[in-house]
């Protein structure tokens, strides 16, 4: 079976930096896979080129057989690659229920004929025409799915990180994807919210969605991925399933060898810059 | 709700300076008290005020004070247009003044027609305004063509052979190098280089250094007072040393010669007004008299050319509101053609232009050559 | 041929004025994200400090630059402290839409002050120019230019060579790691307001003597100070001193040698081949992706 | 109650002449304040709904007057290689219509041409534009007459087979003619902003990265919304040109487009209502300060009530205003806020 997505070789430079360099790994369809580093390994920059934020220096990416090289990132979502965002992962001046409305975007586009010409007197009087009205059952369904109900009138800005997290997760599941990108997802998360979190990504792999995951939180990784893939220095240094690269020295070493404020401070530099 | 409110405000203040004393005869002036041409609107307001305060102290016109109802059109044409609007219905002014450029001056002309109400044009040099059909436009300043016509016959006692124009973009300047070119050629002068300004440029070398360049003898400038100042000291900064006449009417020597200094030694200038030699004006004591009042108000002497047309303005006003015998816009505008008067710079009389039954006036004021040497005025022996 | 040559001197010297110009602009936009429609507004106080200076102090022009510099930077510190500080974390169209306004009253005021009629502020140096061949220059320009690129030097090392510099490439890079690492960014923004209006004061107070001084100088200077700072790269000072040059040079051209009607085109036109070509202007670093 | 504040606005503005009676100086202030508030609004459908400044609007308003003023005018121009091009005179609202095309052409070249770049940089691409457009109508004398202005342009005719036409002289029909293309602005910017493609465009603003994973076309949703405004740009420019029957290239100022902005921002960008009650203020605060004070001084208080406003709502008016009532009323939520559609 050939594989979803496919990192074929990437590399990218940032001038004289190498940010990753010849990263090589497959997703196959229906997993949960996990990529994992030290801060500053160009696990954010592996997402920026699968999602069209940035072009590869050297390698493409394929998704589902097709080459994502000269997509732009909108194209990409619309050939159901969806991702979620580290920092902001919500519009945060709109209402949760609006936020899903917009992610519902391309729902409008190839939903019942009329959508995306509101009569003017209905949008004058607020008044929604049947398709609007479907859309907005299929984003309150969303909500309530992701466990946001009760969240749908207030503004996304002003909701605790954790749920913010999950705002933006409603929003990549509301473009349909068959497979989600999600960026350190339960960072900021306490840990009966990373609990609840874990049970929503089986949920959405149950769904039939494949996941590839970015993440610190140890103990989540190991318990929710089929595999994973180590990046140290932007190069690939193991990949297996979570018993061979628990025991895997090179994965120790590099761990090991991490934690100073420069390379934090580094990493966060690299990523204000590039997501 | 914000918005009502201070709507209603708009309007109460709006109103509460509506409606005319019967007592006094109003005149509206139209002028750019703020913006780019601030300075020469002021200047021809302090004219205006001169003149209607000396016609008052002589008892006023039809036995009534004249009231000047001054605007500031902002040098904007929409608001010269909303001036105008405000000043014929709002404070029921029978006669206006104004609106010193030519795009203000053709701003306000449509709401001339809607209103019949007629306007003296005391500064404007596009041709336009006199020859579009508009009955109720009577100028005193000259066109462009007219003045080019007064100085043909100095042109061959110059000696001229061939000449560049330096000129300000807009009707001002560009109507300029028509129609003095047109004149030139006629008199067998050939024409070089036509070189642009913007208004409000500060820098003009680039176009300075090409006319230095050419193989013409003379360079006709036409600009305002505050650009003719740095053309002046830029050309002597590039040591460009050729002829030079301006053209206009809005040179001001005494500015150039206070500011530009020696750079603007041996320049030629095309005026209306000589306010330096009162003695060989059309009417010397009246010259004086002005000249006495405005110093007494403490003006610079400088903003005389400027400002004595609005003084010829008004007076020219009142003539035509005495001869009509009641300051009413039909009758204003009627006896407006009847006016015959010397004025500061020679007769004001006006002669009908344009279209055949919605002739515009125009008078013809002289026009003379001066020339600066050693930071004084003088009038060349040709 | 001499023509060409004359352009080119002339491109020199009004290229070192233009630099002047562009960097105070870039430096506020580069730390403090505002996009200052005072500048022009600041260009001309400084113009009719020089004025007030020479005329009635009867100062020596040498004496009434820093009289100038002097008022700018106080003038752009009572701006700041006043108008930008309380409107900090505001958004960007907000705190620009405020500059407008002072703009307004700045400049209004100028003319209220001062009338519409401009003033002169006469010049220590010989009239005659200095021939270099078969090009000229003035001695005043020539030390408008010289002072200019002192200033910018001054400015540059300022930047690059003390730890208020430092502490305002930090402020640039990222205020908030920059507060974090304990600089004191209430104090660097007003310091940086203050210098950015001091080199418009500056460019206003050297060009009046060359120039004349009146209410509405400000504007055309501002509009050209846009194009500079654009065609270097916002917040990029090096690029923009570049950028004067360019724009100096684009528009000496052509004027010489295409149509001086397009004169003041000639920016705009440059400015937008320049963003098609390169969007993030001549001398920037690659724009952030998200 | 926020839902019937546009109708409330709406007959308000209908009825105003009514109480005015006949002062054609304030029915011409208001028209020429509606005007520019029609520019505001179509401003606001970039600045508010997309967050994308255009400080070169005043190209398209320009734009749309120029091509309105020659189509009912003609022309005879030569355009190079012997070629001319001659054009007799269409009705004024002919001139109406291609004026809108023609703007929201110059609306597309400009969004396609710089919709690759964002924030300042489209600010200086916007501003640069109307600078050459100004000088082209400036320098291109043979087309525009430069500087020597359009003049006696017609007044709009509107013409219905079988029942004749009618011109538009007087300023009571101007005033409402302009009503009329502004509530039809208006009703487009709001069925827009209700919709699919109006929350397309505040993802773009509020989040830009993650509106394009959610699988937004940015450039052309953005270009879309900057064709949308600069049509109504260049309709309040056809507007202009055929109320003031003179236009120069001095309709291509930088002021005017300064003037949109304050509209915008002061009365709230982003909310259907602010550029309205920003225009209105904006619009009738100098024919209010007029009579009052001195010109200058005029200018200074115009830019202290500015300063004043963003001091005390730097949201702008209709948003502080909401926020002031939200406070006062009872209620959490806001009956302004909980109805994203209406009141955004």
């Amino acid at each position: 079976m050939s594989p979803i997505l496919s990192v074929d070789h990437v590399g990218v430079r940032f001038g004289g930096l190498v940010a990753i360099a010849d990263l090589h790994f497959d997703v196959h369809a229906g997993e949960i896979v996990s990529l994992i580093g030290p801060n500053g390994a160009g696990k954010t920059t592996a997402f920026n080129v699968m999602t069209g934020f940035l072009k590869p220096s050297q390698g493409e990416v394929r998704f589902r057989g097709t080459g994502l090289k000269g997509l732009q990132p909108h194209e990409i979502t619309r050939l159901g690659l969806a991702r979620t965002f580290q920092r902001t992962s919500v519009f945060p001046d709109d209402t949760v229920f609006d936020n899903v409305m917009i992610g519902l975007h391309r729902r409008g586009a190839s939903g019942a004929a009329g959508t995306s010409r509101t009569p003017l007197l209905d949008a004058l009087l607020g008044r929604a025409g049947a398709s609007e009205r479907a859309l907005r059952a299929r984003a309150a369904a969303l909500l309530d799915w992701t466990g946001l109900g009760g969240r749908a009138q207030e503004k996304a800005g002003s909701l605790a990180y954790g749920e913010q997290r999950l705002v933006g997760v409603a929003l990549a599941l509301a473009t349909e994807p068959a497979m989600l990108l999600l960026d350190e997802p339960v960072s900021g998360m306490n840990a009966s919210e990373t609990r609840v979190f874990v049970r929503l990504i089986r949920q959405i792999r149950e769904r039939g969605i494949t996941i590839l995951l970015v993440e610190h939180d140890m103990p989540m990784v190991m318990e929710v991925s089929d595999r994973i893939v180590v990046l140290n220095y932007g190069r690939l240094i193991a990949e297996g399933p979570p018993e061979a690269i628990r025991s895997d020295p090179a994965v120790i070493e590099a761990y090991l060898g991490q934690g100073s404020a420069a390379r934090r401070a580094a990493a966060e530099v690299r990523e204000a810059a590039h997501a | 709700m914000p918005g009502r409110f201070t709507l209603t405000t708009a309007i109460l203040l709006a109103l509460a300076t509506t409606g005319a004393r019967a007592d006094t005869i109003r005149i509206g002036v139209n002028e750019p008290l703020t913006g780019a041409f601030a300075a020469s609107g002021t200047y021809v307001v302090n004219g205006a005020r001169i003149a209607a305060d000396e016609i008052n102290a002589r008892g006023g016109v039809l036995g009534k004070k004249l009231e000047l109802v001054v605007e500031d059109n902002k040098s904007n044409p929409t608001e010269a247009a909303a001036v105008a609007e405000k000043l014929i219905t709002s404070d029921k002014t029978p006669v206006l003044m104004g609106a010193w450029g030519s795009s203000l001056t053709l701003a306000v002309m449509p709401k001339l027609m809607d209103y019949e109400v007629p306007m003296l044009v005391e500064t404007s040099s596009s041709g336009k305004i006199t020859t579009s059909g508009n009955p109720f436009v009577f100028r005193i300043s000259p066109p462009s063509a007219l003045e080019a016509e007064t100085f043909a016959p100095m042109v061959s006692k110059l000696g001229m052979k061939k000449v560049d124009f330096l000129v300000l973009n807009n009707d001002f300047g560009r109507g300029a190098a028509t129609d003095f070119g047109k004149m030139l050629k006629e008199k067998g002068v050939q024409i070089g280089l036509t070189e642009i300004m913007d208004q409000g440029a500060q820098d003009m070398s680039a176009q300075l250094a090409k006319l230095k360049g050419s193989d013409s003898d003379t360079i006709m400038i036409t600009s305002a007072v505050d650009q003719l100042v740095l053309l002046f000291k830029q050309m002597s900064a590039l040591g460009l040393k050729k002829r030079v006449i301006t053209t206009g009417g809005s040179q001001n020597p005494d500015q150039i010669i206070a500011q530009a200094g020696s750079a603007a030694d041996g320049t030629m200038h095309l005026t209306t007004f000589l306010p330096w030699l009162p003695e060989k004006t059309p009417d010397p004591k009246a010259t004086e008299t002005f000249i006495a009042e405005w110093k007494k108000r403490g003006f610079q002497f400088a903003g005389v050319t400027e400002s004595f047309r609005g003084y010829d303005g008004i007076r020219a006003i009142a003539h035509a509101i005495e001869k009509a015998g009641k300051a009413e816009p039909a009758a204003i505008t009627k006896a407006f053609w009847s006016v015959d008067f010397t004025g500061l710079n020679g007769p004001i009389r006006f002669a009908k232009s344009g279209p055949a039954g919605k002739e515009s006036g125009q008078s013809k004021p002289d026009v003379y050559l001066i020339e600066i040497k050693d930071g004084r005025v003088v009038v060349p022996t040709l | 041929m001499e023509q060409l040559i004359q352009h080119l001197v002339n491109t020199l010297i009004l290229g070192g004025t233009y630099a002047l110009l562009g960097i105070g602009l870039t430096l506020i936009f580069g730390i403090m994200n505002v996009v200052n429609f005072t500048h022009g507004a600041l260009y001309t106080v400084g113009a009719y400090l020089t004025y007030l200076a020479v005329a009635a102090l009867g100062l020596d022009l040498f004496l009434a630059l820093p009289v100038a510099i002097l008022g700018g930077l106080l003038l752009g510190a009572l701006i700041e402290v006043v108008l930008l500080r309380p409107l900090r974390g505001q958004d960007i169209d907000t705190t620009m839409l405020v500059m407008i306004g002072a703009g307004i009253v700045l400049q209004s005021g100028t003319l209220w002050i001062f009338g519409g009629v401009a003033k002169a502020v006469p010049s220590p140096f010989p009239e005659a120019p200095l021939q270099i061949g078969p090009a000229s220059v003035s001695w005043l320009r020539l030390f408008v230019l010289g002072a200019a690129l002192l200033l910018i030097g001054l400015t540059y090392a300022l930047i690059n060579r003390t730890k208020l510099g430092l502490a305002m490439r930090a402020a640039f890079q990222d205020s908030d790691t920059a507060a974090l690492m304990g600089v004191n960014v209430r104090v660097i923004y007003t310091a940086t307001f203050a210098m950015g209006s001091a080199l418009a004061a500056a460019a206003g107070a050297l060009l009046g003597p060359v120039y004349v001084v009146h209410p509405q100088m400000g504007g055309l200077a501002e509009l050209k100070a846009f194009a500079i700072v654009i065609l270097g790269g916002l917040g990029n000072v090096t690029g923009a001193a570049i950028g004067g040059f360019i724009l100096a040079l684009a528009e000496e051209l052509g004027a010489g040698y295409i149509s001086s009607g397009y004169r003041d085109a000639m920016g705009f036109l440059i400015i937008i081949a320049v963003l098609l070509y390169k969007p993030t202007g001549l001398f920037a670093k690659a724009e952030r992706v998200g | 109650m926020s839902r019937l504040l546009p109708f409330a606005l709406l007959a308000a503005l209908a009825a105003l002449p009514l109480a005015l009676g006949t002062n054609p100086y304030l029915l011409n202030a208001l028209i020429v304040t509606g005007i520019l508030t029609i520019g505001a609004m179509s401003l606001n459908l970039l600045l508010g709904f997309t967050g994308q400044l255009s400080l070169g609007h005043i190209a398209f308003f320009g734009i749309g007057a120029y091509v309105s003023a020659l189509t009912s005018l003609g022309f005879d121009v030569e355009i190079g290689f012997g070629y001319r091009v001659v054009h007799e005179p269409w009705p004024a609202a002919v001139g109406f219509l291609l004026a809108v095309v023609a703007a929201g052409l110059s609306g597309y070249l400009i969004g396609r041409l710089s919709f690759r770049v964002r924030g300042a940089y489209f600010v200086l691409v916007t501003i640069s534009f109307a600078e050459v457009v100004r000088l082209v109508a400036l320098n291109w004398v043979e087309l525009t007459q430069g500087p020597l202005a359009l003049t006696n342009i017609p007044a709009i005719t509107l013409g219905l087979p079988g029942l004749g036409t009618w011109t538009l002289r007087t300023k009571l029909q101007n005033y409402y003619l302009v009503l009329g293309v502004g509530t039809l602005c208006w009703l487009v910017v709001a069925s827009l902003v209700g919709s699919r493609f109006g929350r397309a465009m505040r993802g773009l603003k509020e989040n830009e990265s993650l509106a394009l994973s959610v699988g937004i076309n940015a450039t052309r949703t953005l270009t879309v919304a900057a064709v949308i405004s600069a049509a109504m740009a260049g309709a309040a420019g056809s507007l202009y040109a055929h109320y003031l029957r003179i236009i120069d290239p001095d309709v291509f100022l930088f002021s005017t487009t300064v003037s949109m902005v304050i509209m915008v921002v002061a009365g709230g960008k982003g909310t259907l209502m602010g550029p309205v009650i920003g225009g209105l203020i904006f619009g009738l605060l100098p024919v209010a300060l007029r009579p009052v004070m001195a010109p200058e001084a005029q200018w200074i208080v115009y830019g202290l009530v500015l300063i004043v406003i963003l001091f005390v709502m730097p949201r702008g008016i209709v948003p502080g205003l909401a926020a002031l009532l939200a406070r006062r009323s009872a209620r959490a939520v806001p009956v302004l806020e909980a109805s994203p559609e209406v009141q955004r």
